[in-house]
């Protein structure tokens, strides 16, 4: 007999009954802890939508979008911020030009013709999860220094969306890697059985399968580029606009830009249309989200 | 209620869609129906860039002047005195804003790359010097006091080392942003040396800060133009400021005169000659000269004397003819 | 829900012969076997769909019983239903009654926690803690509060009696994940004693061992059985005979909706069920003629 | 589709000649020029912090800038000692991670171990959405609303600045919870089930396998998590600017002063157009590669860290 054994028995020969279900505080409290976490977290996403809706109630209206910003403090009630928007709506479809076909090109190279045992290969993988961990700001002195000064593309549109280009680069490759993961080898194989080219595999059946993916990928990079501030701070965004751009090397301020031009403001007027300009953007945002949330769990195969 | 939350969200709805047509409309601009004047429409851009003291002015006069010409895009960069100049000078802008004269370093670069210019003053400033409302002791600092405040490692932290009379109280200092023509003429003027500073305040280009950072602590101390003082007359306490003749409040009236120093001053406006031929730079400036009054007050700052808007005429007339 | 095991496959093969010749232990030992577990009028519900129906047994104490069927019959349900282990599923339920000396386990007032002190398991994969041996050992005795006088001396004692302690004396600052499978295996049951339960539950321990550690558990199994009381899930029919004092046979029956339950088709001393079974179901499996 | 495919593929021309094919050599040429912008990018941004660093510390003494208290190039009375930028960058990180770490895990631990499927599939969404909030917003959030209940509910008389360090660590790690907590998420998710059934199976409470195995199982990951939020907060630009202004000189000794740090630094002085390669210009290149190398530290610990925890798991 062991010696377990032995201690058992001589303490219980008839086993003891179950104890009755014990309250423990300890367990209460912890998962209290939990939740409190994370209602704290979204107390604070609550508070900041109900303060920005609050404090720019009174100009959610037309004006916001039809309207120009303004540099006289008498006319802030007829002001908005529209060259902010367009300039934010060049910036961004310049930038899903630039970064989608880039990003979906360097991922289709890495997934389906990189070997992956290859040095550079793997250089390459690890220079993109590097890249996706750099502080945005640096790549507004990227922009600053290489495109804005020695290439002398200036304080333009489409230095704005370079530099926004590559800032989401790297997301839109792990997005875009990931979706072409998630298919299946088998449908590659089949293709490749039916005599199709390498291209042909990719395109006609890899690709379509990756799509929902990608795109989930692309719109999370892009609300990413549009809520971004910090490079565009150093690429002369901050410039008082109040006109649309009209070509690649026109001047532009963005939506968030603007916002800070705002925020900085001292009359509380300028406060309130700065809500209001928050207010926008968080619901262009909120849709552009949820839009990859949809896709994401509307195509999402299980195969 | 209900349905101005409806109108409200529809609203905002349709802009989410709108801002896609807008891209469309390109510079098509609702909030100007157009001057309708006899004037002839002209386009093209007006580079402005410089002091931040002096932006709201241009950015006042660029509002204006697009109610007059909607295609002329006026872009109002704030870089700051020393940074406008530095674009200027190699042509890269129209119009550089200052709020201090052109430094002769400056007048040779712009002298190396050709660059030929107008001096225009265009309003006036008072520097203000302003405390918070609880304080009752501090009404009128000397020039002395204030350079033994802020000349460069000054270790003044609390009121009753600037003035034994004054109360033990510890000292937060607010002040423009080293790129400001304000930082360079407040330096100048108060520590005698331009850029010589005391360091360890806090710097700011946001004269709101100075505002909120002033009102929040008792023993706050900043300067910023006579501007935002009257915008924020009821938060903050105005101080007088003795520059040998006596203490004197700014005021529209003192600074217009220039009794009120050393920290009255004049804002200019530098024209690029080249950029003079360009006809909507020449509009704009003649649009900015015409309406100055206008543009002084709805920038909220000091307006030219009458002796002033003469010498202002003639230089417009100059630059007329060149 | 048992994940389907390779060894199915081999199941419907012409069946290997019988090994009652292995059977060294017998209920028929002159002792009066307690029933520790018993179960009455079982089902066990997931969501809606019930994955088994009406079940009665019970297992003594003291003794080794088996639970054997084809795969989806509801075996390891079924035990998994003995330390509420089924809890912890989204939608899981049990209906009638499982006691535990006389005491029924899925009383309001019993406590899950203590239960499972009492009532331990080990898995079909063995699962170490990502820790060291000794910390792996030491966690029961830890997290249950119990007074342990020298942690040092209980974890010896368990590796001891979990047949491990020789092969493992000298790492036990070791992770547990470098050692072999049969050595995670017995370092899961040797977690398990250290606790001091009563009831051992063991879903398929062995089915992810290699013959050499297979026979090492099953005769860990055997000595284990001396102190306590041993329920284990096989697929293996031998595995069954050798080590088992009763066996239940469980199957997947259809009912008249179409619908799969597992049933208990038949409850019996191993030596019984394994040469003379009562039913032809439990008959067509043993031998190999199943399905 | 399959069979749509085949019956126009199969009599492709390139099947049968069955030589050298120039649009897929052309095409592969095209992916792997894709492929390459992102190691330019790279190599840009190095080149384009670290040419004029290299010009500045040919003017300003290395030591100087890593061991000098005073940081002042824009004034009349120069010094380039970077500490007080980074002991402002420390504070502002060091609170953001003592705010986000306790709650990011605490909702990852809640999310993974506790919550029903069905709200899990509700938060987390909510959760990635609360990560893609503009840090603008966040930086508006914490000058407009956060400060004010601050300053009001200060407990001495020396309140907190209009400006400072202690509300942009706050606003910053409330930015940071749903990195932390998310990836957290993932890591906790990704440690076996049979762990947590070995763990209920010696007796443990709910908590005990949550604190016990569960979060000692996915520790690398979790730290990985933390480690990015970390360097998020590092590289954070726009909130610090916003909320813990431009203040430079001095190394700050509390967190409820206002001071620049390294991100802020730069906003602030590479929006004023300083005149190119003077040394005031090259000191936004010398903060910046400070800035990036330590982000670039941190990340590849963390990616290290992530590829430790999937050889264990995956």
């Amino acid at each position: 007999m062991t010696a377990a054994a032995a201690a058992r028995e001589a303490v219980a020969a008839p086993p003891p009954p179950l104890t009755q279900r014990r309250i423990r505080p300890g367990e209460i409290l912890f998962r209290l802890a939990l939740q409190l976490c994370l209602l704290i977290a979204f107390a604070f996403l609550v508070a900041l939508v109900v303060f920005a809706v609050y404090k720019g109630w009174d100009r959610l209206d037309a004006r916001l979008w039809q309207q120009m910003p303004t540099g006289r403090a008498s006319r802030v009630e007829s002001a908005g911020v529209q060259s902010a928007i367009t300039g934010t709506l060049w910036v961004i479809a310049l930038t899903a030009l630039i970064s989608l076909p880039t990003g979906i090109a360097s991922a289709i190279y890495m997934e389906e013709y990189a070997d992956n045992t290859r040095w550079y290969n793997r250089l390459l993988e690890l220079n993109i999860q590097n890249l996706a961990g750099v502080p945005s700001i640096v790549f507004g002195i990227l922009g600053l220094g290489l495109i804005a000064r020695v290439i002398g593309l200036g304080f333009t549109v489409i230095t704005a969306a370079i530099v926004l280009s590559l800032l989401v680069l790297p997301t839109v490759i792990i997005a875009s890697r990931e979706a072409l993961r998630a298919v299946p080898q088998s449908i590659r194989q089949a293709s490749y059985a039916l005599g199709a080219t390498r291209w042909q595999t990719t395109a006609r059946q890899v690709l379509p399968a990756a799509i929902p993916g990608m795109a989930t990928g692309a719109i999370l990079a892009l609300s990413r580029a549009l809520g971004e501030a910090a490079p565009l701070i150093l690429l002369g965004a901050v410039t008082f606009i109040r006109f649309n751009p009209d070509s690649l090397l026109s001047t532009y301020t963005t939506l968030p830009i603007q916002i800070y031009n705002l925020i900085k403001e001292p009359q509380a007027e300028f406060q309130e249309l700065a809500a209001a300009a928050i207010v926008l953007l968080l619901g262009i945002l909120l849709l552009m989200n949820s839009a990859a949330i949809v896709i994401r769990n509307k195509f999402q195969k299980r195969w | 209620m209900i349905k101005t939350v409806r109108g409200r969200l529809t609203a905002l709805t349709a802009a989410l869609f709108l801002t896609a047509a807008l891209t469309a409309c390109g510079s098509d601009n609702p909030s100007t129906d157009s001057g309708g004047d006899t004037a002839e429409q002209l386009s093209g851009e007006v580079k402005v860039d410089g002091s931040s003291t002096v932006g709201p002015l241009s950015k006042a006069a660029a509002d204006l002047y697009a109610e007059e010409q909607a295609k002329v895009n006026v872009t109002v960069g704030t870089s700051g005195t020393g940074g406008g100049f530095k674009k200027f000078c190699v042509g890269e802008t129209d119009v550089s804003d200052a709020s201090r004269p052109i430094k002769d370093s400056e007048k040779a670069e712009c002298d190396a790359k050709g660059v030929k210019y107008a001096e225009l003053i265009v309003a006036n400033d008072a520097l203000s010097v302003v405390v918070n409302k609880e304080n009752t002791w501090a009404e009128c600092l000397t020039v002395a006091q204030l350079k033994k405040i802020w000349e460069p490692k000054s270790k003044v932290t609390n009121w009753n080392q600037v003035d034994p009379s004054f109360p033990n109280e510890p000292m937060k200092l607010f002040g423009a942003g080293t790129d400001s023509g304000t930082f360079d003429y407040f330096t100048a003027e108060i520590n005698g040396e331009e850029g010589a500073s005391r360091t360890d305040y806090t710097p700011t280009e946001d004269d709101n800060v100075t505002v909120q950072g002033v009102t929040g602590s008792k023993g706050g101390l900043g300067y910023f133009g006579f501007t935002y003082y009257e915008e924020n007359a009821d938060k903050l306490k105005l101080v007088k400021v003795d520059g040998g003749g006596g203490c004197v409040e700014p005021s529209v009236a003192t600074a217009q005169d220039g009794s009120y120093k050393p920290l009255s001053r004049p804002l200019f406006v530098y024209v690029s000659g080249a950029s003079l031929a360009k006809p909507q730079v020449k509009d704009f400036i003649d649009f900015y000269i015409q309406n100055i009054d206008e543009v002084v007050k709805e920038a909220k700052y000091v307006p030219l004397t009458a002796e002033q808007k003469t010498t202002l005429a003639a230089e417009f007339a100059e630059l007329q003819k060149s | 829900m048992t994940t389907p095991d390779p060894k199915d496959a081999a199941m419907t093969h012409p069946a290997p012969p019988l090994i009652t010749t292995a059977v060294r232990l017998s209920a028929d030992d002159g002792v009066a076997h307690e029933p520790v577990l018993t179960l009455k009028d079982i089902s066990v519900f997931y969501g809606d769909y019930e994955a088994v129906r009406g079940v009665d047994m019970a297992m003594a104490g003291n003794q080794i019983t088996a639970l054997i069927g084809p795969s989806g019959c509801g075996k390891s349900t079924v035990l998994r239903s003995l330390n509420r282990m089924n809890d912890l599923i989204p939608g899981a339920r049990v209906a009638g009654t499982i006691s535990y000396h006389g005491q029924s386990l899925y009383a309001r007032e019993v406590d899950p926690i203590e239960l499972r002190r009492r009532i331990g398991m080990v898995f079909q994969k063995p699962n170490p803690f990502p820790k060291s041996i000794y910390d792996n050992i030491a966690y029961g005795p830890r997290v249950t509060g119990m007074k342990v006088t020298n942690m040092n001396d209980l974890v010896e004692q368990a590796l001891r009696d979990a047949a491990l302690w020789d092969e493992v004396k000298d790492k036990l600052k070791q992770s547990a994940l470098a050692l072999s499978g049969g050595q995670q295996q017995r370092l899961c049951i040797a977690r398990t004693i250290a606790v001091r339960p009563e009831v051992i539950l063991m879903d398929e321990p062995c089915s992810a061992l290699d013959p050499i550690a297979t026979g090492k558990i099953e005769d860990l199994m055997i000595n284990l059985a001396a102190d306590y009381t041993i329920v284990i899930v096989t697929h293996n029919m031998q595995q069954a005979a050798r080590v088992s004092h009763r066996t239940a046979f469980f199957t997947a029956e259809v009912d008249e909706a179409g619908i799969r339950h597992g049933r208990l088709v038949e409850y019996e001393d191993t030596n019984k069920l394994f040469t003379n079974p009562n039913h032809k179901q439990t008959e067509d499996y043993i031998t190999g003629r199943f399905g | 589709m399959a069979a749509d495919t085949s019956r126009r593929d199969v009599p492709a021309a390139g099947v049968r000649r069955g030589r050298s094919r120039p649009g897929e050599r052309l095409i592969e040429t095209l992916l792997i020029v894709a492929a390459v912008v992102s190691v330019a990018t790279t190599i840009g941004i190095v080149a384009s912090l670290f040419i004029p660093t290299v010009e500045f510390f040919g003017q300003v003494s290395i030591v100087e800038f890593f061991t000098k208290t005073m940081w002042t190039p824009l004034f009349a009375d120069k010094h380039y000692g970077v500490l007080p930028l980074l002991v402002a960058t420390l504070w502002v990180t060091a609170i953001a991670i003592v705010i986000a770490v306790p709650l990011g895990i605490g909702a990852a631990i809640y999310l993974s171990e506790y919550a029903h499927t069905g709200t899990r599939k509700v938060l987390k969404p909510v959760l990635e959405i609360l990560a893609g909030i503009p840090t603008v917003v966040y930086g508006f959030f914490a000058l407009t609303f956060l400060n004010p209940i601050l300053i009001d509910w200060w407990p001495t008389a020396d309140k907190p600045e209009f400006q400072n360090l202690l509300v942009a660590g706050i606003a910053m790690g409330i930015m940071i919870v749903p990195t932390v907590a998310s990836l957290s998420e993932d890591a906790m998710s990704a440690v076996p089930r049979s762990l947590r059934e070995g763990a209920y199976a010696l007796a443990s409470t709910k908590m005990q396998v949550s604190t016990r195995v569960v979060v000692p199982a996915a520790l690398s990951g979790i730290v990985a998590a933390i480690v990015l939020g970390f360097s998020r907060a590092l590289g954070e630009t726009l909130i610090v600017t916003i909320a813990a202004g431009l203040k430079t000189a001095d190394v700050p000794t509390s967190p409820i002063q206002g001071a620049a740090t390294m991100t802020s630094y730069i906003a602030g002085a590479g929006q004023g157009d300083l005149p190119v390669n003077s040394l005031e210009y090259l000191t936004i290149f010398a903060v910046g590669a400070t800035l990036f190398v330590f982000t670039f530290a941190l990340n590849v610990l963390s990616i290290r860290l992530v590829r430790k925890f999937r050889e264990v798991y995956e």
